[in-house]
C-alpha cells in the first residue's frame, strides 16, 4: 500500500541529504516536546482529577528556576536550528563559479528553458548528474516560483529582475518541477519534469537537439539587429561605453559611485539606461523596456559575458 | 438532550428580572445599542455567519481535492473558492472572533467598568465591519476574486481578471473595525479599571487583549495603505509594485507581511488569554507563572513585528535579511514555550474538574504545541526553502489558527456562554462535539504536513496522482470537522431556549465577571466593584465590593 | 451649567477620567495614522534610494513657490487652531468660533492651492497612467515619483477634507454653546488631529519638493 | 488658568509659529545650496525640529500625561523600525 502512500520525498540532489538531516533533527525535537506536553497534560489531568467537592489543591508558587529552565532550553534548541539552518542556507545561496548555467523564463503558465548550447525546452529540464547547475530565472508577467522538491530547492521568479538557484543532482530519474507561487488560473498546470541523466546521456541529448544555435550566438545576432554596436563600439569616439571585458568589472558612474557589472546591472542598463550612467557619457540611450523579451535579454547578456574580461581600460 | 448531570445550587436560583438582553426589545434597540455586551452579540452573529461561509468554501474545495484532476470545479472556480475561504476566515472570522465577541463582552466586565471607553466607536466598528463584509460579499457574488488572500502583486494589481478592487476595498474597510476595537481596548484597559485593579491583578485574558490591541493599532494601518496602493495601481496605473511601471513586487510583500505576520498573533493571543482563564478555573488553582504569561503576551506582540521577512525567504530578499529574520523568528519560540509550560504546570496537583471548556483548552495546548514547533521548522531557512508555499505551511498555520484560535474561541464560548445568555449548554453534546472536532481536525491537517514535505504546492486545483491518498484522508477529516462545528451551532440555539438557568457563577470561577448576575445588567454591576485580590485566587473565597 | 449637560458619558466616573481617556484615544489613533502614512513613506524611501536621479528630475517639476506658500498656510492654520483651543479653554466662545473659521479658511486655501498644482500636473501630463509623459531622463521611475506624489499628497488632502468637516462640526457645537472652560475636549481632539495633518505635511514638503534643487 | 499664565501661553504660540515659518524659509533656502550628501539629512533635521515644535507646543505634549507621550512616541518609533527593517533587505541585496 505504501506505493500509493508516499511519506517522504526522493533525495536527488546533494542538498537533499543535508536538508533532510536538519529536518530529522527538528522532527526529533518536535516529537520529544509533543510527547512531553501531551503526556504531561494527559497524566496530570487523569492523576489530579477532582475526587471530592471539598478538595483544596495546595497553592504552587512560582519557581524561578523552572521558568528560567524552560525559557533557556527552547532558546538553545532554537539557536541550534538557526545556526545549522543559516550555514546550510548560505551554502545553498552561493552557486559555484563553474556551474552549468541554464536560463529559465516563467510565464503564465509555462516554464521555458534554454541551455548554453542553445537547446530549448518547455516544461522540461534535462540536466546531467554530478555537475553543479545554476538556473537563472526571469518572469514575463507575475511572480512564479521554481521548485524541485526532490532537490529541496525553491526560488521565486520575480518580474523585473533576475533571481537564481543552484543544485547538483546526484541521482538519475525524473522529478517534479512545480510553480509554487500562486500565479493565476492555471497555476496548478504550471508544472514540468526534470530529467536527470548521466553526463554522457546529457551530451547525447544535447546533440539530438541540434538545430539551435548557442545562446551567445543568438545574443550576438540580437546585438546587431538592435543596432547596439552603433554606439557601443570599441573606438574612443563611441557615444556609448565599450562593452568588451565589461562583465565582472567595477564601473565608475557619473554620480561618483561605482557598481559591479553583473547580470542585474547589465539588465538594468538595457531596460533603464538612464538610471546608472557611466562616468564620461551622456544619457542618450533609449530604453528597451517592452521591446525586448526576457528570452532575448538572456541571450544578449550571455553574449556580453562572452566578450571576455579585457584588461582594465579607462572608459573615457 | 441530556442536561448537565450535577446541577449546581446556583442553577436552581432564578435569573435577574432585568438584564442587558431584556432591558428593551426590537431591531432598533439592537442596531443602535451602545452596550458592549449587545455589540458583542452583534459580532457573534456576524462572525458565525462568516465562519460558516468560509467553512462552506473549504468543504467545496476539499471535495475537489478528492481527485487529482480538477474535475468538480474548473481551476478558476477553485482559485476563487480558496481565496474566498482565506479572506473570509482571516478578515471576517479569525481576527474579530475572540476580540470582538468575547473581548467586547468581557473586557469591561473583567476590569469592573460599566462599558468600554468609547461605546459609540464600538458600535461604529461593527458597522464598519459589516460594510467591509458587504463589499467582499458583493465581489464574491459578482464573480469572485482569485488572487488568494495575500493579494500578491503584480497579479492582483494588473493581471487578475476578477473583482480585486472591490474586494480590496472590503478588506480595507474591515481593517478599520479592527483598529477601532484595538483603540477602544487600549484606552479602556488603561483608564477604566476598577479601584484596586492593578496591572498585576488583571486577568491574563486582559493582558492578551492588550497585547492584541497594540498589534491592531500599529499593524492594521499598514495593511490598509498597502491595499490602497494595490487599488491605485489597478485602477489608475499608478506605478508602485508592477515592474512594468518600474516598481518592485517584493515591496508589496514587505508592506503586506509587516501587518499580516503580526495579524497571526492577533488571532492567537486572545485564544491564549481564554486558555489562561479556563485552565486555572477547572484546576481550582492559581495559574502558574502569572507574570511570565502576562509579559510573554507583550513579548509575542512586539516580536511579531520583527519577523515578517520569514515570509520572504525565497522571494529574492537578500541573504543577510533572510538570516536576520530567521534569527528573530526563532525568538518567538521562547514566549510561546513559556506559556505552554506554565499552563501545563498549572494542572500539576490541581483538583481537575472535567468540563467542555477545559477539554477545548487542553486541545488548544496540544495543537498549539504542534503548530508552534512546526513554526521552528519554517523559521529554519533551508527547511523553509523546501516547504515554503507547500501544504506544510498550510498545515502549520491551520494548527495555529484552527487548532489554536478556534479551539480557544469555542472553549471561551462554552466557558462564558452561561454569563452571556444565563443558560447552560448541554454538557454531553458539548464533549461529544469537542471530541469530533479534535479528531476531525487532526485527520484533516496532519496528512498535510506529510504532503507538504513531499512537495505538494498549495493553491493547486490539480495535483500529481501520488498525493491522492493523503488528500483523501484530509478531505475525509474536513467533513468530520464540518460536522463537529455544526453540533455546537445546534445546541447553542437549543440552550438559548431550553437550557437550564446557569446562575451567576456556574463554574465557581474567580474574576469580576462572575460576581455579577447572568446575564449581567446593562451597566454590568449593581455594586461598585473594588478589587483586593489577585486574579485566580482559587484558594480563597471571591471577595466582592 | 445647562450647557454641559451630558458632557460626562455614563461609562466614566469623573470628567478627569473622560478627558484622559479621550486624549489617550486620540494619541493612539494618531499612532495608527503615522503607520498608515508610514507605508507610503517606506515605499518612498525604497524607491528614492533606488532611483535618486529620476526622483530629483521629477521633483523639479513641482512648483516650489506654491509648495512653500502652502507650507506657510498650513502652519498658519495650526496657529489659529491652537488659538481656537486656547479660546475654548478661556471660555471665550466667540473668538473660538472665529479662530475655527480662520483655520477652516486656511485649510481650504491650502486645498485650493493643492488643486491648482494638481491641475498643472494634469496639463503637463505628469499624472501617472496611460497619459503620462515625461521629457527628461528615466520616465518610468519618474512615474513612480509622481505615483507617490499623488498618493501621499492625495492621502494628506483627504485627511484635510475630513479635518475641514470636523472644524465645521466643532464651530456649530461651539455656536450652540456646548463648550465651556470646563468642557472643551472635542475641540482639543480635533486640534490634535489638525496638527497631526500639519506634521505630515512638514515631512512631505522637503521629501517631495526639495530634492536635488541645488 | 490665571491671566498671567494665559498671556504667556499665547505668546508661546506666536513664538512657535514664528519659528516654524522661519524654519520653512530656511529649509527651502538651504535646498538651493549644494551641501553634497548632506542636503537630505539637513532637510529632514529641519522637518523633525518643526514636527517636534508642533507636537510639544501646539499638541500640548509638554503638559500631557506620560502615557500620552508614550503613545505619541510609539507610532514614530514603530515607523522607524519598519523603515530600518525593510531597508535591511534593500540595502543588502
Amino acid at each position: 500500500m505504501f506505493e500509493d502512500l508516499p511519506l517522504f520525498p526522493l533525495q536527488a540532489s546533494t542538498f537533499a541529504g543535508q536538508v533532510d538531516a536538519l529536518y530529522f533533527f527538528l522532527v526529533a525535537m518536535a516529537t520529544f516536546f509533543v510527547v512531553l506536553i501531551f503526556g504531561t497534560v494527559i497524566y496530570f489531568t487523569a492523576k489530579y482529577r477532582r475526587r471530592s467537592e471539598t478538595e483544596r489543591p495546595p497553592p504552587i508558587h512560582i519557581d524561578m528556576r523552572l521558568e528560567i529552565l524552560w525559557s533557556i532550553i527552547p532558546l538553545i534548541l532554537a539557536m541550534i536550528s538557526f545556526g545549522w539552518g543559516a550555514s546550510l542556507f548560505v551554502h545553498m545561496s552561493q552557486a559555484p563559479e563553474d556551474a552549468l548555467e541554464l536560463r529559465a523564463v516563467g510565464r503564465q503558465w509555462m516554464w521555458k528553458l534554454q541551455h548554453p548550447s542553445g537547446a530549448r525546452e518547455i516544461n522540461q529540464m534535462h540536466i546531467p548528474v554530478g555537475k553543479p547547475i545554476k538556473v537563472i530565472l526571469a518572469s514575463e508577467d507575475v511572480v512564479h516560483s521554481f521548485y524541485v522538491p526532490a532537490f529541496r530547492i525553491k526560488m521565486d521568479v520575480v518580474p523585473g529582475r533576475y533571481t537564481a538557484t543552484w543544485f547538483e543532482a546526484n541521482r538519475e530519474g525524473e522529478f517534479h518541477l512545480f510553480c509554487t507561487e500562486y500565479c493565476g488560473t492555471q497555476h496548478s498546470g504550471m508544472i514540468g519534469r526534470v530529467v536527470a541523466m548521466k553526463p554522457v546521456d546529457y551530451q547525447r541529448w544535447l546533440t539530438s537537439q541540434a538545430g539551435e544555435e548557442p545562446i551567445a550566438v543568438s545574443g550576438e545576432r540580437l546585438f546587431q539587429q538592435l543596432r547596439c554596436e552603433s554606439c557601443h563600439q570599441t573606438t574612443s569616439t563611441a557615444q556609448g561605453p565599450a562593452l568588451t571585458g565589461l562583465f565582472g568589472r567595477q564601473v565608475k558612474l557619473e554620480s561618483g559611485e561605482s557598481v559591479l557589472a553583473d547580470e542585474a546591472y547589465i539588465r538594468d542598463s538595457i531596460l533603464n539606461p538612464h538610471n546608472k550612467i557611466v562616468a564620461g557619457y551622456r544619457p542618450i540611450m533609449p530604453t528597451y523596456q517592452g521591446q525586448i523579451s526576457e528570452d532575448a535579454l538572456h541571450q544578449i547578456i550571455v553574449y556580453l559575458r562572452t566578450l571576455g574580461r579585457a584588461p582594465e581600460k579607462n572608459p573615457s | 438532550m441530556s442536561v448537565i448531570a450535577e446541577t449546581t445550587v446556583a442553577a436552581r436560583a432564578r435569573p435577574p428580572r432585568r438584564h442587558y438582553l431584556n432591558v428593551n426589545y426590537g431591531v432598533r434597540s439592537w442596531l443602535l445599542t451602545v452596550d458592549h455586551k449587545r455589540i458583542a452579540l452583534l459580532y457573534l452573529v456576524s462572525v458565525t455567519l462568516f465562519f460558516f461561509l468560509g467553512g462552506a468554501a473549504a468543504v467545496m474545495f476539499r471535495l475537489e481535492l478528492l481527485t487529482p484532476q480538477s474535475d468538480l470545479f474548473e481551476a478558476e472556480t477553485y482559485n476563487k473558492l480558496f481565496t474566498l475561504h482565506g479572506l473570509v476566515m482571516i478578515f471576517f472570522f479569525l481576527i474579530p472572533a475572540i476580540p470582538a465577541v468575547l473581548g467586547n463582552f468581557l473586557v469591561p466586565l473583567m476590569i469592573g467598568a460599566r462599558d468600554l471607553a468609547f461605546p459609540k466607536l464600538n458600535l461604529l466598528s461593527w458597522y464598519v465591519f459589516i460594510i467591509g463584509g458587504i463589499f467582499t460579499l458583493i465581489a464574491a457574488i459578482m464573480g469572485g476574486v482569485d488572487t488568494g488572500w495575500t493579494f500578491y502583486t503584480p497579479y492582483s494589481s494588473t493581471y487578475s481578471n476578477s473583482y480585486v478592487a472591490l474586494t480590496v476595498t472590503g478588506a480595507f474597510i474591515t481593517g478599520f473595525s479592527s483598529i477601532l476595537t484595538g483603540l477602544n481596548f487600549i484606552v479602556t484597559i488603561h483608564k477604566m479599571r476598577a479601584p484596586g485593579m492593578t496591572w498585576l491583578r488583571l486577568p491574563l485574558f486582559i493582558w492578551s487583549h492588550y497585547a492584541t490591541s497594540l498589534i491592531m493599532v500599529l499593524g492594521t494601518p499598514v495593511l490598509a495603505i498597502s491595499l490602497v496602493l494595490v487599488a491605485l495601481e489597478r485602477l489608475f496605473q499608478f506605478g508602485i509594485f508592477d515592474p512594468r511601471y518600474g516598481g518592485d513586487p517584493v515591496l508589496f510583500q514587505h508592506l503586506f507581511w509587516f501587518y499580516s505576520h503580526p495579524a497571526v498573533y492577533i488571532m492567537i493571543l486572545p485564544a491564549m488569554g481564554v486558555v489562561s482563564e479556563i485552565v486555572p478555573c477547572f484546576s481550582r488553582k492559581r495559574i502558574f507563572g502569572y507574570t511570565f504569561i502576562a509579559f510573554s503576551s507583550l513579548a509575542i506582540a512586539i516580536l511579531g513585528f520583527f519577523v515578517w521577512g520569514h515570509h520572504l525567504f525565497v522571494s529574492s530578499q537578500s541573504v543577510y535579511a533572510g538570516l536576520v529574520f530567521s534569527f528573530l523568528s526563532m525568538l518567538v519560540a521562547i514566549p510561546s514555550a513559556i506559556k505552554v509550560f506554565n499552563w501545563t504546570a498549572t494542572l500539576y496537583k490541581g483538583s481537575i474538574v472535567y468540563r467542555t471548556p477545559l477539554f477545548y483548552a487542553l486541545g488548544f495546548i496540544g495543537l498549539f504545541t504542534i503548530g508552534g514547533l512546526t513554526g521552528i521548522f519554517v523559521a529554519t531557512l533551508p527547511i523553509d526553502v523546501h516547504v515554503h508555499d507547500t501544504y506544510f505551511i498550510v498545515a502549520h498555520f491551520h494548527y495555529i489558527m484552527v487548532g489554536g484560535t478556534i479551539m480557544g474561541y469555542l472553549g471561551g464560548l462554552h466557558f462564558w456562554w452561561p454569563k452571556i445568555t444565563g443558560k447552560l449548554y448541554p454538557e454531553g453534546w458539548a464533549r461529544f462535539s469537542a471530541l469530533v472536532i479534535f479528531v476531525g481536525f487532526n485527520l484533516t491537517f496532519f496528512p498535510q504536513f506529510i504532503l507538504g514535505y513531499l512537495g505538494m504546492p498549495r493553491r493547486y486545483a490539480a495535483y500529481p496522482d501520488e498525493f491522492q491518498v493523503l488528500n483523501v484522508m484530509s478531505s475525509a477529516g474536513a467533513s468530520i470537522l464540518g460536522i463537529g462545528y455544526l453540533i455546537p451551532l445546534i445546541y447553542f440555539f437549543w440552550s438559548m431556549r431550553y437550557g437550564p438557568y446557569a446562575g451567576a457563577n456556574p463554574w465557581d470561577a474567580r474574576g469580576l465577571e462572575w460576581t455579577t448576575a447572568s446575564p449581567p445588567p446593562t451597566d454590568n454591576f449593581d455594586y461598585k466593584p473594588r478589587v483586593s485580590q489577585s486574579a485566580y485566587a482559587y484558594e480563597e473565597e471571591q471577595k466582592v465590593g | 451649567m445647562a450647557e454641559i449637560h451630558g458632557a460626562l458619558a455614563h461609562q466614566f466616573d469623573d470628567p478627569e477620567q473622560q478627558v484622559e481617556a479621550s486624549t489617550l484615544g486620540m494619541w493612539t489613533f494618531l499612532a495608527t495614522e503615522i503607520l498608515f502614512f508610514g507605508g507610503l513613506f517606506v515605499a518612498y524611501i525604497v524607491y528614492r534610494l533606488s532611483y535618486p536621479q529620476a526622483f530629483a528630475a521629477a521633483s523639479h517639476h513641482l512648483d516650489i513657490l506654491l509648495g512653500t506658500v502652502n507650507t506657510g498656510i498650513l502652519i498658519g492654520s495650526s496657529l489659529t487652531m491652537v488659538l481656537a483651543v486656547y479660546s475654548a479653554q478661556m471660555g471665550r466662545s466667540r473668538s473660538q468660533i472665529l479662530f475655527l473659521a480662520a483655520t477652516l479658511a486656511l485649510g481650504l486655501a491650502f486645498l485650493g492651492i493643492k488643486g491648482v498644482e494638481y491641475q498643472h500636473k494634469f496639463h503637463e501630463h505628469l499624472v501617472p497612467g496611460a497619459g503620462f509623459q515625461f521629457s527628461d531622463a528615466d520616465p518610468r521611475h519618474a512615474a513612480i515619483f509622481f505615483s507617490l506624489y499623488f498618493g501621499m499628497t492625495g492621502m494628506h488632502a483627504f485627511h484635510m477634507v475630513i479635518g475641514a468637516g470636523l472644524l465645521i462640526w466643532m464651530a456649530l457645537r461651539a455656536w450652540r454653546g456646548e463648550f465651556s472652560a470646563s468642557y472643551y475636549t472635542p475641540v482639543e481632539m480635533v486640534g490634535l488631529y489638525w496638527h497631526f495633518v500639519d506634521v505630515v505635511w512638514i515631512f512631505l514638503f522637503p521629501l517631495l519638493y526639495l530634492i536635488g534643487r541645488h | 488658568m490665571d491671566p498671567h499664565a494665559a498671556a504667556a501661553q499665547r505668546k508661546t504660540y506666536f513664538l512657535v509659529f514664528g519659528a516654524l515659518l522661519l524654519l520653512t524659509l530656511v529649509t527651502t533656502g538651504v535646498a538651493f545650496i549644494n551641501l553634497g550628501p548632506l542636503n537630505t539629512p539637513v532637510a529632514l533635521a529641519i522637518a523633525m525640529t518643526k514636527a517636534a515644535l508642533v507636537m510639544i507646543y501646539f499638541m500640548h505634549l509638554r503638559h500631557s500625561t506620560f502615557l500620552a507621550r508614550v503613545f505619541a512616541g510609539a507610532g514614530l518609533i514603530w515607523l522607524l523600525h519598519f523603515i530600518t527593517f525593510t531597508l535591511s533587505d534593500y540595502l543588502t541585496r
